[in-house]
C-alpha cells in the first residue's frame, strides 16, 4: 500500500494555545506538516462532536490545546474541554480505536518547547497508528 | 501639554506600567536596553504542567508581545539614557539606541547563526521568550564591520532581513515624568564557592534551570544530559547573608524555589527531591501547603510508603564532587549537629537577587539615592512628584506584586509608593 | 444569502522565504467557490494598496474579506478598517489566515509539502468564511459613575482614593461603624445583600442599618480585607484574655506598653482545623515586637510562629528585632504550643529548633493570624464570583491581571485573596481602584457579536448551560426555554460545546462551520 | 424524571451488527436532560459506531436524529418514512420510547441504546440518585418525605432493620440509611411518633406486582367519537 502521509487535527484556543504554538515558531522550531491547527475561542467550545467528526473526515489523531488550568482566560474552559477529551476517549476505546488518538494539553503562551513536544508527541501517534482501517489479517 | 512618559525598562514593571499609562491617554516612550522585551521573565519557566502555578510568567510575555504592537507606546531596544535634564514642564531626555541590523521580516530561522564564522557568534536569537522574536547583530563582534566586511549571514538570509546599514541612532524625547523599572540582577552563586558553582558540572543555579526549563522543559544533568534521579534544592544561596552583603530575603526565591520542585516531581514521577531551606517563605499560600504537597508525595516499595520529598532546614555547608558526576552535599541536621553527606544528581542553587546598579549621572539627574541594601529611592522633595521608581529596583518582589505595584502607581500622578 | 469572497494575497508576507508559491496560490483561491476576486498585492499594510482592493471590494459587490498577511496582529487592523468604512462590510466578515507561522515558518524546509498544506488551509479558511454570518454588536451606555468598594479597610479606602482621583462616585460599604477617612459616599453597618445586572451597569441591593438601599454602579471592588476579630481555636478557649495584634498596635500607638512579658502566637488555631488557610501577619508582628524592646527593654516579647515569613526587607527588621532580645519559638503544627493547665500565664511549646520543651510566662498573649473574611462566602454568592480554597475570593486568569476575578467589572484587593500585608494591600486597594477607574470612565459597555444563541425549538431546559456557564449568561426564560443574556456572555461557547440538545450555537463557531473547517482542510493531502 | 445511561458501545454494535440501514433515534426529554440520549449524544454514537465499522471494515449505514418525545406517537409519526425504510431502529431514548416505536411499527426491529435505569433527581450536574420506585401508593407524606421505598436498600416499611449503622446501610457502607435520615427529618419536624407509627404490610397490587398498570383518565380520554385516527389503544 503506498505510503499515506498522516493526519493530525490540533483544536487550540484563540488564547494560550496559539499563543504558545506562535512562540514556538517564532523561536524557529519546526514540526510536522502533517498537523492541522483549528481555531476556537477557547477549548470548552470543542465538542466531543468535533474530535470524532474529525477522526471520521480522515485524522489520525486529534489534540486539544487550551490554557493552563485555573489559568484559562475564560476561567473553566480548558477544564470542561479536558472532560470532553476524556469522554472521547471513553467511546473509542469501546469501539476498538486506540484512545491514544485523543489527547488534551494545556500550555501557557510563553511554553514554546511544549508546543515542539506535543505535536511530535501526537505524530507519533498518528505515524504509529496509521489510519483507522481493518487491521491486518483480521486481529 | 506635555503628556509623555519616559519608561526605562522593559521589564514586568515597565511593561505594566506602559500599559497602565496607555490606558489612561498617556503617551509612553519605553527604554529597554536588551534585545527584547520582557525582562526578567524572558527566561524564567512557566512552573505549569497541566495546572498554573501564579507564576506570572505568561503574563508579562503577552504583556511585551501586546506593547509592541499599542499605539502610543514608543519602544526603544537595545537603547539606553545618555542623559535627563529638567525643563520647565518636566524632563529633555536623551537615548542612544544601538542598531539591531536585523528587520522584523526576520522569521527565526536560525540559518544567520549555523552561518556566522565568528567565535562565540556575532549575531543572536532574542533572548528567551522575549518579543520581538527577531534576531540581533553585535556590532562588536562582527566580521562585517571589521575588514572583512563578511557577509555569511546576509547571504544565507531567507527573508533578506540583514540590514548593515543600520545606524545607531541618538533620540531626545520631553517627557513629564520618568518611571525607572531598571529590575534586578540574579546574585552570581559563584560568590559562594562552597557550594561549588562553577567547580562542580551538576550543580546549577536556579537561573540556569529557569533558563532550561523555559527552553526544553526539561531539567537534565549538565554532565551527560541524563535527568537526575535525585536532586537538592538549595534555597537562600546569596540572601540573607552578610557576607555576599545581603542582608535582605530576595522574596520570590522560596515561590519559584518550591515550584521548580513540583515541577520536576511532576515531570518524573521517579525523582526524589531534598528540599534544604533556613524558613519557608512561599508567597500568598498557607504557610504550610508546601509542607502538605511534600508529605503527600510518596513512593511504594512493597505496600511500604517512603517520602520522596524531604525539607530539610538547614544550609548545607559544603559541596564536593564524587564520582560518575554525583555531588555530596555536608549539611548537619536541623537541631542535632551531627553532619551528614548525601549525593545527588543534580544539585540547584535557589539564588537571590541585587538591585540593578544605577547609572551615576542618571541617578543625580532624577534626584535617586540608594538605601542600605542599595535599592534605588527618589527623596528629593521636587522630582519625587515627576520621577517613580518600580519593581525590583526598589524592593525584591516576585512578578505578580510587581505587576500590582505598577499598575498602582503606573496609572496615576506619580508619587514614591513601595518600599517600607 | 448571497456570498461573495475577495481574498488578499500579500505576496511580500506569504512569500517569504520563498517557501510558498503565492501565484500558485491565488490561482486555489480564484478557483474557490463563492470566491468573488482573489488578488495578489506587495505589502497588504501600504494604504495605497488597501484603497485599490476596496475598490475592487466595491465594484466587484464583495461581502466578505479573507486576507492573507504576515501574522494576524500585525498588518490586518489598517485593512479591516477602511474595509468596514469605505466597502461597508460587516466586521465579522473579515478574517486575517496566519499562513506565515502556521505554514511558512514551521515548514520552511519542505517547500513542496508547505505549499500544498497552505492551499489546504485557504481553501479551508475559504470553506469557513463562505458558512460566516454578519454579525451586529450591541453598546450600552454606563447608567452611573459608581464604584462600589465592599469594605472600608486600608485596601477599600485605598481603592476609594484612587477611584476618586480618577473622577469618579465611590460609594464604601463597611459592616462596622468604625470612623472613615475616605472619598466619596460611606455607608456604615452595612452590607451587600444581591446583585444584579452586568459589568458597566451592576444593580446591588445594599442592606444599610435597617433599610434596604438600591445602588447602580459601574463596577465593584471587593475589598472585605481578612478576619482579625474572630478567633477560635485551643488558645483563645484556654486563654480568653488573648487579643488579636491589631490591638497590641492601637495600644502601642496609644503610647502605653503592656506590662510583663508578651508572647505573640502566629495563630490561636496552630493546627488550623477549625479555620482555613490562616496566616502570619509578619511584618506587623516584628514591628510591635522592636516597639517594644525599643521603649521597654526590660519587657519580655516572644514570637511563636512555624515559619518566620520575613520577606523582604521585612527580614531587616527580624534581624533588628533579634538584635534587640525579641525572643523567636518556632513549633511544628503536629506539636502546637498549649497553655499550662496550671498556670494559665503560661504557654508550653517544644522548641523546634532545640528541640526540647520549653514554658514561657506571660502577661498578655496576642495572636497575629489573618483569617479568611467570613462575610466572603455571602460577598461571593452575592456577586457570583468564585472562592478559593483559603476562603477567600479567587482572581481569574492572570492574562487579566492580579486583581480581576473572572467577572468583568469586579475586582479583589486586600486580604480578601488571601492575607496580605498593610502595604501590599495598599498597593491592591490602589492597582483595583485604577483597574476599576479605567473601566468605568469608557462610560459604554459592548456587548454581542460572536456570542452563543439558543434556539428555542431544541432546548429540553435541562439547566446544563446555567449550570456550566462561568458567567451565568444563560437562563431559563418566560418561555420556560434557555435565552442568553447577551451583556454576560463572553463567547467562550462552553455552554455549546456541552448542550446535550445542540440547541445552542456560538456565533461564527458553529458546530457546521467548525466542522466544514475541519473537513475541508483534512481534506488536502501533504 | 426518567434516568438513563448509554449502553456500552460495544453491546450496540452487537445489537445492531445483523442489519444494514440503521436508524438512530433520540429524545428531547428525560434522556437528554440526563446526558444519555440527546442530539449530542446521537451524534456521538453516530460517529463513534462509523468509526468502528471503518475499523472492522464493515459497511452499514447510520442515520440519525431526535424527537421531541419519543414515548408520544405523535412525535414519532413525523419521522415514520424514516422509520419504515431502515432495517433496525436503534432507540436512543429510555425504554418507552423504544417500545413506543416497537409498538406502532411491530414488524420493525427495535434495539435499545439505553439502559431505562431508575426514577431520579440530578443532586447535581452529572449526578442523580433514585427516589422512587412508582409503587403506585405514596406513603412519604408519613415519613418526612422521604419514601423508604426506593430509598432503602430492603424497601423496608417499618425501618430501620439492624444493619443501619450510624447513619449508612449495611449493604452499601457508602448509602445512608433511609430509615435513619426519615427518623432526623421526623424529629427535626417534631413528629417523631410517626416513627412509632406501625405500617401495616403495603398493598402491591398498585405497584408491579398487580401486573402491567394502566392509569386512565376518563375526563381526559378522547371519546371514540371525538377520535381523528381509529388506531386501537395498546
Amino acid at each position: 500500500m503506498a505510503e499515506r502521509n498522516p493526519k493530525v487535527v490540533g483544536f487550540c484556543c484563540e488564547e494560550h494555545g496559539i499563543e504558545c504554538a506562535n512562540l514556538a515558531v517564532r523561536s524557529g522550531k519546526q514540526y510536522d506538516v502533517s498537523v492541522r491547527l483549528v481555531r476556537v475561542p477557547c477549548t470548552g467550545r470543542v465538542d466531543g462532536i468535533h474530535i470524532l467528526k474529525a477522526l471520521e473526515d480522515g485524522a489520525d489523531a486529534v489534540f486539544v490545546l487550551g490554557c493552563l488550568e485555573k489559568n484559562c482566560y475564560y476561567d473553566t474552559g480548558s477544564i470542561e474541554g479536558r472532560k470532553r477529551v476524556d469522554y472521547v476517549k471513553s467511546m473509542l476505546s469501546q469501539v476498538g480505536i486506540e484512545p491514544e488518538r485523543v489527547e488534551m494539553f494545556n500550555a501557557s503562551s510563553s511554553m514554546a518547547w511544549k508546543f515542539s513536544e506535543i505535536v511530535s508527541k501526537m505524530t507519533d501517534v498518528a505515524k504509529r497508528l496509521g489510519p483507522i482501517e481493518p487491521r491486518g489479517d483480521g486481529q | 501639554m506635555n503628556n509623555k512618559v519616559l519608561v526605562i525598562g522593559g521589564g514586568p514593571a515597565g511593561l505594566t506600567a506602559a500599559q497602565a499609562l496607555v490606558s489612561n491617554g498617556e503617551e509612553v516612550v519605553l527604554v529597554e536596553r536588551e534585545d527584547t522585551l520582557g525582562g526578567m521573565a524572558r527566561e524564567l519557566a512557566c512552573k505549569g504542567i497541566s495546572e498554573c502555578r501564579n507564576c506570572g510568567v505568561c503574563y508579562v510575555i503577552d504583556l511585551a508581545a501586546e506593547i509592541l504592537r499599542t499605539p502610543g507606546v514608543e519602544v526603544l531596544l537595545r537603547s539606553e539614557v545618555a542623559s535627563v535634564d529638567k525643563t520647565n514642564d518636566g524632563f529633555k531626555v536623551k537615548i542612544r539606541s544601538s542598531p539591531r541590523y536585523v528587520t522584523g521580516s526576520c522569521i527565526g530561522c536560525d540559518k544567520c547563526t549555523e552561518a556566522c564564522p565568528v567565535e562565540g557568534k556575532a549575531i543572536f536569537a532574542p533572548t528567551g521568550s522575549g518579543h520581538p522574536r527577531a534576531y540581533w547583530i553585535d556590532r562588536d563582534r562582527c566580521l562585517h564591520f571589521k575588514k572583512a566586511k563578511c557577509e555569511k549571514c546576509a547571504e544565507v538570509c531567507p527573508t533578506n532581513a540583514i540590514n548593515y546599514d543600520d545606524r545607531a541612532k541618538n533620540v531626545t524625547r520631553n517627557v513629564s515624568r520618568v518611571i525607572l523599572a531598571t529590575g534586578m540582577d540574579p546574585i552570581d552563586a559563584g560568590e559562594i564557592p562552597r557550594l561549588g558553582y562553577g567547580t562542580i558540572p551538576n550543580v546549577v543555579s536556579s537561573v540556569d534551570a529557569e533558563r532550561a526549563l523555559n527552553e526544553k522543559g526539561r531539567l537534565v544533568r549538565p554532565s551527560d544530559g541524563v535527568p537526575p534521579k535525585k536532586i537538592a534544592i538549595i534555597q537562600c544561596v546569596g540572601s540573607r547573608n552578610e557576607k555576599a552583603g545581603v542582608q535582605y530575603c530576595s522574596k520570590f526565591c522560596c515561590k519559584y524555589g518550591t515550584k521548580i520542585g513540583q515541577l520536576m516531581i511532576d515531570e518524573n514521577p521517579d525523582t526524589d527531591l531534598d528540599f534544604y531551606f533556613m524558613d519557608l517563605r512561599t508567597l500568598y499560600e498557607p504557610q504550610d501547603e508546601f509542607k502538605k504537597w511534600a508529605d503527600s508525595i510518596k513512593r511504594k516499595v512493597e505496600k511500604k510508603k517512603f517520602p520522596r520529598v524531604r525539607l530539610i532546614r538547614s544550609m548545607p555547608s559544603q559541596a564536593f564532587p564524587g564520582d560518575d558526576g554525583k555531588v555530596w552535599l555536608r549539611s548537619s541536621g536541623e537541631t542535632d549537629s551531627e553532619v551528614t553527606e548525601t549525593p545527588y544528581d543534580l544539585v540547584v542553587l535557589s539564588v537571590g537577587m541585587r538591585p540593578r546598579t544605577l547609572p551615576e549621572g542618571l541617578a543625580r539627574s532624577l534626584g535617586l539615592t540608594t538605601d542600605g541594601c542599595g535599592f534605588a529611592r527618589c527623596e528629593d522633595s521636587e522630582l519625587r512628584s515627576k520621577v517613580a521608581v518600580l519593581g525590583a529596583v526598589c524592593e525584591p518582589m516576585d512578578i505578580e506584586e510587581t505587576v500590582t505595584r505598577a499598575i498602582a502607581v503606573g496609572s496615576v500622578t506619580v508619587r514614591k509608593e513601595g518600599a517600607t | 444569502m448571497k456570498r461573495s469572497i475577495q481574498v488578499v494575497i500579500c505576496r511580500i508576507c506569504s512569500g517569504a522565504a520563498n517557501v510558498l508559491d503565492t501565484d500558485k496560490l491565488l490561482r486555489v483561491a480564484s478557483e474557490a467557490p463563492y470566491v468573488g476576486s482573489a488578488i495578489a498585492v506587495d505589502y497588504a499594510c501600504n494604504t495605497k494598496t488597501i484603497a485599490q482592493i476596496v475598490e475592487e471590494a466595491k465594484d466587484k459587490e464583495i461581502d466578505r474579506l479573507l486576507v492573507v498577511p504576515c501574522s494576524k496582529n500585525e498588518v490586518s487592523p489598517a485593512l479591516f478598517q477602511s474595509y468596514k468604512r469605505k466597502a461597508k462590510i460587516n466586521e465579522f466578515l473579515m478574517e486575517a489566515v496566519d499562513l506565515v507561522s502556521e505554514v511558512v515558518l514551521p515548514h520552511r524546509d519542505e517547500p513542496s509539502k508547505a505549499q500544498a498544506k497552505a492551499e489546504a488551509k485557504l481553501l479551508a479558511a475559504i470553506a469557513r468564511m463562505a458558512m460566516l454570518e454578519p454579525l451586529q454588536k450591541g453598546s450600552e451606555e454606563m447608567r452611573t459613575k459608581n464604584v462600589v468598594i465592599i469594605g472600608a479597610g486600608v485596601a477599600g479606602v485605598e481603592a476609594a482614593k484612587r477611584a476618586a482621583e480618577a473622577g469618579l462616585h465611590t460609594i464604601l460599604i463597611e459592616k462596622s461603624d468604625k470612623e472613615v477617612k475616605a472619598p466619596g459616599v460611606v455607608m456604615p453597618r452595612s452590607r451587600l445583600i444581591s446583585a444584579k445586572g452586568h459589568a458597566g451597569n451592576y444593580e446591588l441591593t445594599i442592606e444599610a442599618g435597617e433599610k434596604m438601599e438600591a445602588l447602580e454602579c459601574g463596577a465593584v471592588i471587593v475589598a472585605s480585607g481578612g478576619d482579625w476579630s474572630e478567633a477560635k481555636g485551643p488558645l483563645v478557649r484556654a486563654c480568653p484574655e488573648a487579643k488579636p495584634l491589631y490591638k497590641l498596635a492601637q495600644e502601642l500607638s496609644s503610647g502605653n506598653i503592656p506590662k510583663g512579658g508578651v508572647v505573640i502566637v502566629d495563630t490561636p488555631d496552630p493546627k488550623a482545623d477549625t479555620t482555613p488557610a490562616q496566616d502570619f501577619a509578619w511584618e506587623e508582628a516584628l514591628q510591635c515586637a522592636i516597639e517594644i524592646k525599643k521603649r521597654e527593654s526590660g519587657t519580655d516579647v516572644c514570637l511563636m510562629f512555624q515559619e518566620m515569613r520575613a520577606l523582604g526587607l521585612a527580614e531587616l527588621s527580624y534581624k533588628e528585632a533579634a538584635e534587640l532580645g525579641v525572643r523567636f519559638v518556632r513549633y511544628d503544627k503536629k506539636r502546637p504550643p498549649k497553655i499550662d493547665s496550671k498556670d494559665k500565664n503560661r504557654i508550653v511549646v517544644i522548641d523546634s529548633a532545640q528541640e526540647q520543651a520549653i514554658a514561657i510566662a506571660f502577661e498578655c498573649l496576642y495572636y497575629a493570624s489573618i483569617a479568611p473574611n467570613p462575610d466572603n462566602m455571602a460577598i461571593a454568592e452575592a456577586l457570583r464570583i468564585p472562592m478559593n480554597d483559603s476562603g477567600g475570593v479567587r482572581r481569574g486568569s492572570m492574562q487579566k491581571g492580579p486583581i480581576a476575578t473572572p467577572r468583568p467589572g469586579i475586582f479583589v484587593c486586600g486580604s480578601a485573596q488571601f492575607p496580605r500585608s498593610e502595604e501590599m494591600s495598599r498597593l491592591e486597594g490602589r492597582a483595583a481602584g485604577a483597574l476599576a477607574a479605567q473601566f468605568v470612565s469608557t462610560g459604554t459597555v459592548e456587548f454581542g457579536g460572536s456570542v452563543a444563541e439558543v434556539t428555542p425549538e431544541k432546548c429540553s431546559a435541562c439547566l446544563t448551560c446555567v449550570r456550566t456557564c462561568p458567567y451565568e449568561a444563560p437562563f431559563i426564560g418566560v418561555a420556560g426555554k434557555a435565552e442568553i443574556r447577551l451583556q454576560l456572555c463572553q463567547g467562550c461557547g462552553m455552554c455549546v460545546g456541552i448542550c446535550p440538545s445542540k440547541a445552542i450555537e456560538l456565533h461564527n463557531y458553529t458546530d457546521d462551520q467548525l466542522s466544514a473547517e475541519v473537513a475541508s482542510y483534512i481534506g488536502g493531502d501533504f | 424524571m426518567i434516568v438513563a445511561e448509554r449502553k456500552p458501545l460495544g453491546e450496540i454494535a452487537e445489537m445492531v451488527a445483523p442489519y444494514q440501514k440503521v436508524t438512530v433515534i433520540g429524545c428531547r426529554s428525560c434522556v437528554a436532560i440526563c446526558l444519555a440520549g440527546g442530539e449530542k449524544e446521537v451524534k456521538m454514537l453516530v460517529s463513534a459506531m462509523k468509526l468502528k465499522n471503518r475499523r472492522e471494515g464493515r459497511k452499514q449505514d447510520f442515520d440519525g436524529f431526535v424527537l421531541e418525545r419519543q414515548c408520544e406517537k405523535e412525535w414519532v409519526k413525523e419521522v415514520e418514512d424514516k422509520i419504515l425504510s431502515s432495517d433496525v431502529v436503534l432507540s436512543m431514548s429510555c425504554s418507552l420510547g423504544a417500545q413506543t416505536i416497537a409498538d406502532m411499527y411491530p414488524e420493525k426491529i427495535v434495539v435499545p441504546g439505553l439502559n431505562t435505569a431508575m426514577f431520579g433527581v440530578p443532586e447535581e450536574q452529572g449526578v442523580w440518585s433514585e427516589k422512587c420506585l412508582g409503587c403506585g401508593d405514596c406513603i412519604i407524606h408519613t415519613t418526612g418525605g422521604i419514601c423508604p421505598i426506593a430509598r432503602c436498600a430492603k424497601s423496608m416499611l417499618n425501618g430501620p432493620c439492624g444493619g443501619s449503622s450510624n447513619g449508612h446501610c449495611e449493604v452499601n457502607l457508602d448509602i445512608e440509611c433511609a430509615w435513619y435520615a426519615i427518623h432526623e427529618r421526623l424529629k427535626l419536624q417534631g413528629r417523631l411518633d410517626l416513627i412509632e407509627m406501625v405500617r401495616p404490610p403495603k398493598e402491591w397490587t398498585t405497584s408491579h406486582s398487580g401486573g402491567r398498570r394502566v392509569i386512565v383518565r376518563e375526563d381526559a380520554k378522547l371519546t371514540p367519537h371525538q377520535k381523528r385516527d381509529k388506531e386501537a389503544v395498546i
